[in-house]
């Protein structure tokens, strides 16, 4: 089992053509993600190293089965992208793209919640990878390998830091999913650690959240009361000054708001273990893995 | 993007909010000719993004020309919490009956705008929700609908509004609330928003926070950045691509990707060092953009050593190296440098600063080892 | 038992101190529906003979348990009137406003459908008489009698016409609905019908429809599909030339589309009666009855 | 309310849907100035709202001035269908390579604005429905969202459009979206869409009906109805707020409810009768409303017999007693009525007209009596 992607995943990419596309699509096919298909409107009846391109979602799900869309256009047309993709029933789409205007976002969300039946996670976000079943994004997974380990986390490079840390230690990964780091993501921590309390592969969950917002918060609270696995969190940002955009759009401490402190403080109020560097992320969860 | 008052008074009058009179001004002369225009008693506002302009003595009244250059005199050039007063804003000064607040945020948990309104204006929103939070009146909007006009009303009945300005209320923050979406912001706040004795409502404050990712669709708004009023680095780096903050210490940082760059500056903090920047050099970073940030990074002559820390994803350890190798060949910096490459051809990455030799350059095999050891030289350098 | 409104009703009417609002009102109190408060924004706090009147619909639904509404005011505010009811928890609304923008009607029933579990009949219809029980709108009630015949009418004056030639030979009506003349009407005539056929208290159902559109054609299939129960038809038009709105904004041939003819062949091609005057569908109608 | 071709180009020009330049004309010197004006080769339209003005001769090319007057001289004044020319339009002659067809209508089915667009133009959609309904894309759009450009995009493959213009495509049917929402449009079809030697898309011709309900918020548009063009007893029943559609039988019609008066047409024609107009008084109807419409039906010198069919509910039987005892004070009427009062008030309604004993009114019991008893008026009125 895994999270979101899986052995049952039908890729099909949006900007499959583009450079950036094409070198990640060929890089999720070669770990073995069953990509069936690509979209490039124009491009229609071409193919990338055999992947059929289709000029519309409608056509590549109908001709292709595609059930998982991996978003790879330009910001200014992610959020078109994103909402062809759902209307054409893909199920799980994964927005890879940085950059996109928080208010295509905002209509972007709206418009899927109120379609149902789909999930977005990101945008700008890494991707899920799910060791030994499917790579959909751009996690180099050669740092993973299978295990009971799941990680969810606003950050790419944090995350692989962290899950290297665990792989170095003997342990491997169930899914890795990188939620992303605008302001509002498609997919919450909450969202994500509910899919991990609910797989049986997973044995421990590592969320790794960072300034802005109160995602963690929430996820602290959701933890105390749904959640029966060990968790342990990293958050990032400690010494972020207020008012700064620190990289990620949503890292941000406004006013007194989304500080690093109150996140930790809230998360090991509701005796979640928090460790202050990715490598005491790693020696607790392992800690934890041993004694179980 | 945070835009200065005036700025964001000229984006409201756009949109047929209302708005005092007024002209910037860069210079005294050009201030009296403002205020002369616009009449007296005018205001003589600084322009800064920071608030507690009024207690710094940035907002003074003007009875006449002479006043008017007084104070435009004593105004520009000050210093307000750090910002220098490059631009000043004249305006006619108004007459107030009341102060309310309104403003239009994103909520990040409801995933939707969300409006607050109270009667209580003038004075700090945050001290408001937390003293007299029944004072606050919200309302989040559904985007794909758009504030409605019985929304407007509701948030006017349940704000405590005076029965004669329920509808003008109403109409108000339905034009704020199109001024969010067509400006795509990501705030508009409108402190105090006053009522008048002829009982008008106007924008006496503005505080518009545009969203940088959609400043490709309003070109005239992404104008209004003025990179005279940023900090060098800052800039430097912005016209580079790069995504720099500058901080108050002496440890430069570059990583790759927002998280772990925190994670970095964190980490070095715990080791009693103090970071100078965070700089994200991005997923995939090429040797050139690793040059750049070099140079950027010690453009800041208050570093005295610098922590590379890599964690190669799409990132390659070796395009890292190779960017380094030539930084140095270009800039020959002074300061030394901590290096940790870890991920995606590592050692092909280590095996190239091996061989360049560089002078002052630290391998560091984990992320704690290599904040450790920047804190130790960087202290070493200062003493 | 009836349908949509009926002894649980709850109505706050929207627009209660205008005059046209006043007079209805009491006069849907004086037959006995339970008319618990009024909106209208600026009186809140008035009342109109006993009834109280609010700002808002939400303190209308606070404070009275309000779970009808009835939309009185003009054209330019109905839409957001109606938005506000749904807002609000409203269950059933019904518009009696006539001439409401086109656009504004698609952007309510757009988000009243997205919203769930609100009905809306109307705009621009006589309302919901449910004899005995109550009395949502200008139907005039002296001509009804509690009864077995739900009726169904995109016509008001029209239905009065036949429900009282039912009533002069006898019979009575379970509910009496108008759904309305206006193009996209909130409540169609299925909805109606399935709402009848599901009421233990109809034996028979009279729909009166007219032309324009292909909502009696839909309902002729519908009942063929899934109506038990014996229903009447009546189409009025036949001798309306093409290309002019007859009254009704939705009454109007556009082209070969919508004519009474084709309406009325429809129906009869699935074996429901259409009486070609009013007074043959009565007769029509007590025939049935009398021989059930 | 239908607008004439020109009005509905002017209207897609203001949202940036391409047009031919052109300029309307009322008299022959206009339209040769504005032929001068627009140059030659151009195109004389007539401008009246019914289809087959090309086969009526209703559209000329013209060479030069001489052909512009010729031309113009010919077209206006001429009778199309039923309509005469009051206005014709001249426009620059567009050279063509491919005609297109789309349009945007309410959807009553779907509750949703439907595109349909076919690559299949210049003529009557509704053969091309018949004929090959593959060859026409269609796509509903959600009211909340939009026409997105994916839409635009989709349709365009749909339809079968070349690759160079899908884009394009793409771009005019967003605008004409826009038109229909902004401008509050019932329908707005363009047929021919064309294709321009250049590649460049065009509206050769514009069908636009707007909501009537609607004008209110749009002042400009409310201004195009042109009084001139419409049939005298209409325009007379519309300053008086009345609902009438002129008919062309004798027998003068006035109920009170849209269905019910359609349902008296149909029950007057049963009896072998024609009536003369369809007059809805509306619910309420009071005596003045009463008054007005017996003046509107009997403007229409065919009228032969009139039926007034009131079954009471809002209306009171006894208000539409007076207003017709009022109505034949005023103008003392020369045709007989038949009078079925019912509802409301009837037996009130009933003794006035008894008391005010009318010459020429006969009450009837029933709506079948009353249309019975109309038609045979008529028919001995007209032998």
């Amino acid at each position: 089992m895994s999270v979101i992607v899986g052995s049952d995943t039908r890729l099909c990419v949006s900007g499959i053509t583009g450079s950036e596309g094409t070198f990640h699509t060929l890089n999720n096919k070669r770990y073995g993600t069953n990509v069936v298909s690509g979209v490039t409107p124009g491009k229609g009846g071409r193919d990338v190293e055999g992947i059929p391109v289709f000029d519309t979602f409608a056509k590549a799900v109908d001709e292709t089965g595609a059930n998982t869309a991996m978003i790879f256009v330009p910001p200014a047309f992610a959020a078109d992208s994103i909402l062809e993709a759902a209307d054409a029933g893909i199920e799980t789409i994964v927005a890879i793209t940085e950059g996109i205007p928080a208010h295509d976002e905002l209509r972007v969300f709206t418009q899927l919640r109120r379609q149902g039946n789909v999930r977005l996670v990101g945008p700008n976000c890494p991707g899920v990878l799910s060791p030994g079943k499917a790579n959909v994004g751009i996690i180099p997974a050669a740092f993973f390998k299978e295990g009971g380990v799941g990680v969810v986390s606003r950050s790419g490079t944090l995350t692989y830091q962290i899950g290297n840390e665990i792989a170095q230690r003997g342990f491997g990964n169930s899914s890795i999913v990188g939620i992303g780091g605008d302001p509002v993501p498609g997919t919450s921590f909450i969202d994500v650690i509910a899919l991990f309390e609910a797989d049986p592969e997973t044995e421990l969950i590592v969320m790794a959240g960072e300034i802005g917002g109160d995602a963690e918060e929430r996820a602290a609270d959701y933890i105390a009361e749904h959640v029966t696995k060990p968790v342990v969190a990293y958050i990032a940002g400690f010494t972020a000054p207020p008012g700064k955009t620190m990289g990620h759009a949503g890292a941000i401490v406004s006013g007194s708001k989304g500080t690093a402190a109150a996140k930790a403080e809230a998360l090991e109020a509701k005796g979640v273990r928090v460790g202050r560097t990715p490598t005491q992320v790693a020696e607790i969860a392992v800690e934890i893995l041993r004694g179980a | 993007m945070d835009l200065l008052e005036y700025q964001g008074k000229q984006l409201f009058a756009r949109h047929d909010i209302p708005v005092p009179a007024g002209r910037p001004a860069r210079s005294v002369d050009e201030a009296v000719a403002a205020a002369d225009e616009i009449g007296y008693p005018c205001v003589v506002k600084a322009q800064v993004k920071i608030g507690g302009r009024g207690k710094a003595g940035g907002i003074k009244v003007a009875q006449d020309a002479g006043e008017a250059r007084a104070h435009a005199e004593a105004i520009l050039g000050m210093d307000i919490r750090g910002f220098t007063v490059h631009e000043i804003w004249i305006e006619g000064a108004s007459q107030i009956e009341d102060e309310w607040y309104a403003s239009i945020i994103f909520d990040r948990s409801a995933k939707k705008p969300l409006v607050m309104f109270s009667t209580k204006g003038g004075m700090d929103i945050e001290a408001v929700a937390d003293e007299t939070p029944e004072a606050i009146a919200t309302r989040h909007v559904d985007p794909l609908l758009g504030l409605q006009p019985f929304e407007g009303r509701r948030i006017a009945y349940e704000g405590g509004v005076p029965a004669d300005l329920v509808r003008p209320l109403g109409a108000f923050l339905t034009r704020l609330y199109e001024t969010f979406v067509a400006e795509e912001a990501m705030l508009v706040e409108v402190n105090p928003l006053i009522v008048t004795p002829e009982r008008e409502l106007r924008a006496l404050d503005a505080k518009v926070t545009l969203d940088d990712n959609a400043l490709f669709r309003h070109r005239e708004n992404a104008e209004l950045r003025d990179p005279s009023a940023e900090d060098p680095q800052e800039r430097m780096a912005h016209e580079r691509g790069l995504t720099y903050v500058k901080l108050d210490g002496d440890i430069g940082i570059l990583g790759n990707g927002a998280g772990l760059v925190m994670s970095t500056l964190d980490v070095v903090a715990r080791y009693g060092g103090k970071p100078a920047n965070f700089l994200d050099a991005g997923g995939g970073s090429k040797a050139e953009a690793i040059t750049q940030a070099v140079e950027v990074i010690l453009s800041n002559d208050r570093v005295k050593a610098v922590l590379f820390n890599i964690f190669g994803g799409i990132t390659r350890c070796d395009e890292v190296a190779n960017g380094l190798v030539e930084a140095f060949r270009q800039i020959a910096p002074q300061v030394p440098f901590v290096v940790r490459l870890d991920g995606t051809n590592d050692q092909e990455g280590r095996r190239i600063l091996a061989e360049a030799d560089l002078p002052n350059v630290h391998p560091a095999a984990t992320m704690d080892e290599a904040a450790e050891r920047v804190v130790q030289l960087a202290k070493e350098a200062s003493a």
